[in-house]
């Protein structure tokens, strides 16, 4: 009954990232496995670097490092998608593991939703 | 009542990236139902994927969309619940 | 259809009404799936899907009234319709608990209604057999 | 000082076209030059036999058809975008001049906007 | 910047606070306007825009509260505020006024924005040198 | 202080359909101005366009972009209002 929830929306445009975002965290409170799979513009979520004072809003850089710590499993990204934005392993945030997103890696999860 | 491993629930337009990559997801015992704007997929390009494609006729009929084809089947919302019980896993784009 | 036994379900609505299709779409679909004998253990609000519980929509007479519509259907069939307290308060979407709370000039939720953490979300995902998500087009 | 509407969002899944059919006709009541653009999959608000009341929601067939008389100079569409979407000329609505959406296009123009 | 002369903004805004960056970005835009000694005649919340004149928005205590630092903005400068009446009353966003008309248990809209129809987008068009959109993202 | 023809105002990430719309749509006496999401598309493949590009610092530090590059001129809210004085025309996509 692991739940794999998926972000393709890039930070600080929308609010989507963040409320699922929510959702894992909450998922990993109530102690149900939990992972994270950032795909498409989504990947931007993990470049280290994040400077989001002068647009009012706070870095997710924080959260993200401390995700596993609060439960959830992986954080994964989808590897085509970070070449596509540039984002090689230096500059992603630490944790981050590279995989490839299809319907195998779908099947390693009973639940797969996004926030929006 | 064949059983379905994965029902695709997609409602984006063709232009929206989660149509592309919905279909590219959908493996061969997966099902994709089109919905709301995701039935204008049937009037543009040909859709090649692996799953069995069905689409929801009120949004087709809302769209002027026919459905002569038989490259996919129509279902209505009955059909709709009774793909999501045969289905073992259901995703909303 | 007849065939399958019963099952729950958890409905997910991330849509706003008059956005998007989403709050439509899904109550069609959660008639449905009480016309062949299943059951719907809660409605769930999260982003903006959250202005479906607005009191105070008011679109043009010859246009359905969504929020009303649903509430109209969460209570004949005593569903449970939740709104994620997260989502709600920064929408403005909030009861009389949160007006007090908050010291502001009104509340706007609409019955059956209620506002509540994601742990409704995840509740209803652990009981229900099936977790279906309306979300906006594009 | 005519203004261009662009609609590329497609009925009935959302508000947008309808918030910009709406914003041509406040500016044609109000006697300012204005011209509709259906692009992307805005194009297929064009499509005749829209039957929506499945969906509860009203057709814009009527709308569209009564643009003109309402004082809309023009409904545009582009033709690539036409043709993308299976839109030969007998499935259009009468009254719709099929054009190149370019720079070109957009310089006749003093002003262009999306409703969102 | 400071050799062109002076000009006047119409600044619309389609897109909701806390779903997308349009209300921020529009205010930092208006706010660097008058810095340049430009006039703003008018800002226009149409679409999702209107929650933005929500007064019952009560993000958490660590985040910007977009429509009361936009409400004190408008006040500051004299600017004046309106949200399209239909795409507000569709969303739930009403004034005393639409209240009574339509009978609802409470108004929520937050001062100095007022509720008023495409005409007055249509007049800001017309006045101004320049209008400029703030959209959602995608 | 040279004239603009048209000020394209870009918020959309890169695989939105009306980024690319945008860029094809830009003349050479036009600016495109990437803000919010839309200076992703400085990160992901080169830009081609015929206007000259534009990048709103506040919004590519925030998604921890460099403004190293010499293809495009970054600037700030002051500089995004100077650009809509000097363009004749602004359309936000």
């Amino acid at each position: 009954m692991s739940t794999l929830i998926l972000i393709d929306q890039p930070p600080y445009g929308g609010w989507t990232g963040r409320e699922a975002l929510d959702m894992a965290f909450s998922l990993a409170a109530f102690d149900q496995p939990v992972s994270l799979l950032f795909c498409g513009a989504g990947v931007n979520w993990l470049r280290k670097g994040q400077e989001p004072g002068q647009v009012r809003q706070k870095s997710v850089e924080k959260n993200l490092s401390a995700a596993t710590i609060f439960g959830v499993e992986a954080l994964l990204a989808d590897s085509d998608d970070c070449n596509r934005y540039g984002l090689e392993a230096a500059q992603l945030l630490s944790g981050v593991e590279l995989v490839r997103a299809d319907a195998q890696l779908f099947a390693g999860y009973s639940h797969t939703a996004f926030a929006g | 009542m064949t059983k379905i491993q994965t029902l695709h629930i997609l409602n984006k337009s063709p232009e929206h990236p989660r149509f592309a990559r919905c279909l590219s997801m959908a493996s061969p015992d997966d099902a994709i139902l089109l919905i709301e704007n995701g039935v204008l997929g049937l009037a543009s390009a040909a859709i090649s994927t692996s799953g069995q494609l069905l689409a929801l006729a009120p949004d087709m009929a809302a769209r002027g969309l026919d459905d002569g084809s038989t490259s996919f089947e129509t279902i209505d919302y009955d059909g709709m619940v009774d793909l999501t019980t045969r289905a073992q896993q259901v995703v909303s784009w | 259809m007849q065939d399958s036994s019963p099952l729950s379900f958890t409905i997910v609505i991330t849509g706003a009404p008059y956005s998007c299709q989403a709050p439509q779409s899904a109550l069609s679909f959660a008639q449905a799936a009480l016309r062949a004998g299943h059951r719907i253990d809660r409605v769930f609000l999260y982003g903006d899907g959250v202005h479906l519980a607005s009191a105070l929509a008011s679109p043009p007479s010859d246009e359905p009234h969504w929020p009303r519509e649903w509430s109209a259907f969460l209570n004949e069939h005593d569903i449970p319709g939740v709104a994620c307290i997260a989502s709600a308060l920064r929408r403005g979407l909030v009861d009389e608990g949160e007006q007090k709370r908050f010291e502001l000039p009104a509340s706007n939720l609409l019955p059956p209604f209620t506002i509540a953490g994601l742990g409704e979300w995840v509740e209803g995902r652990m009981m229900s057999s099936r977790t279906v998500y309306f979300h906006g087009s594009d």
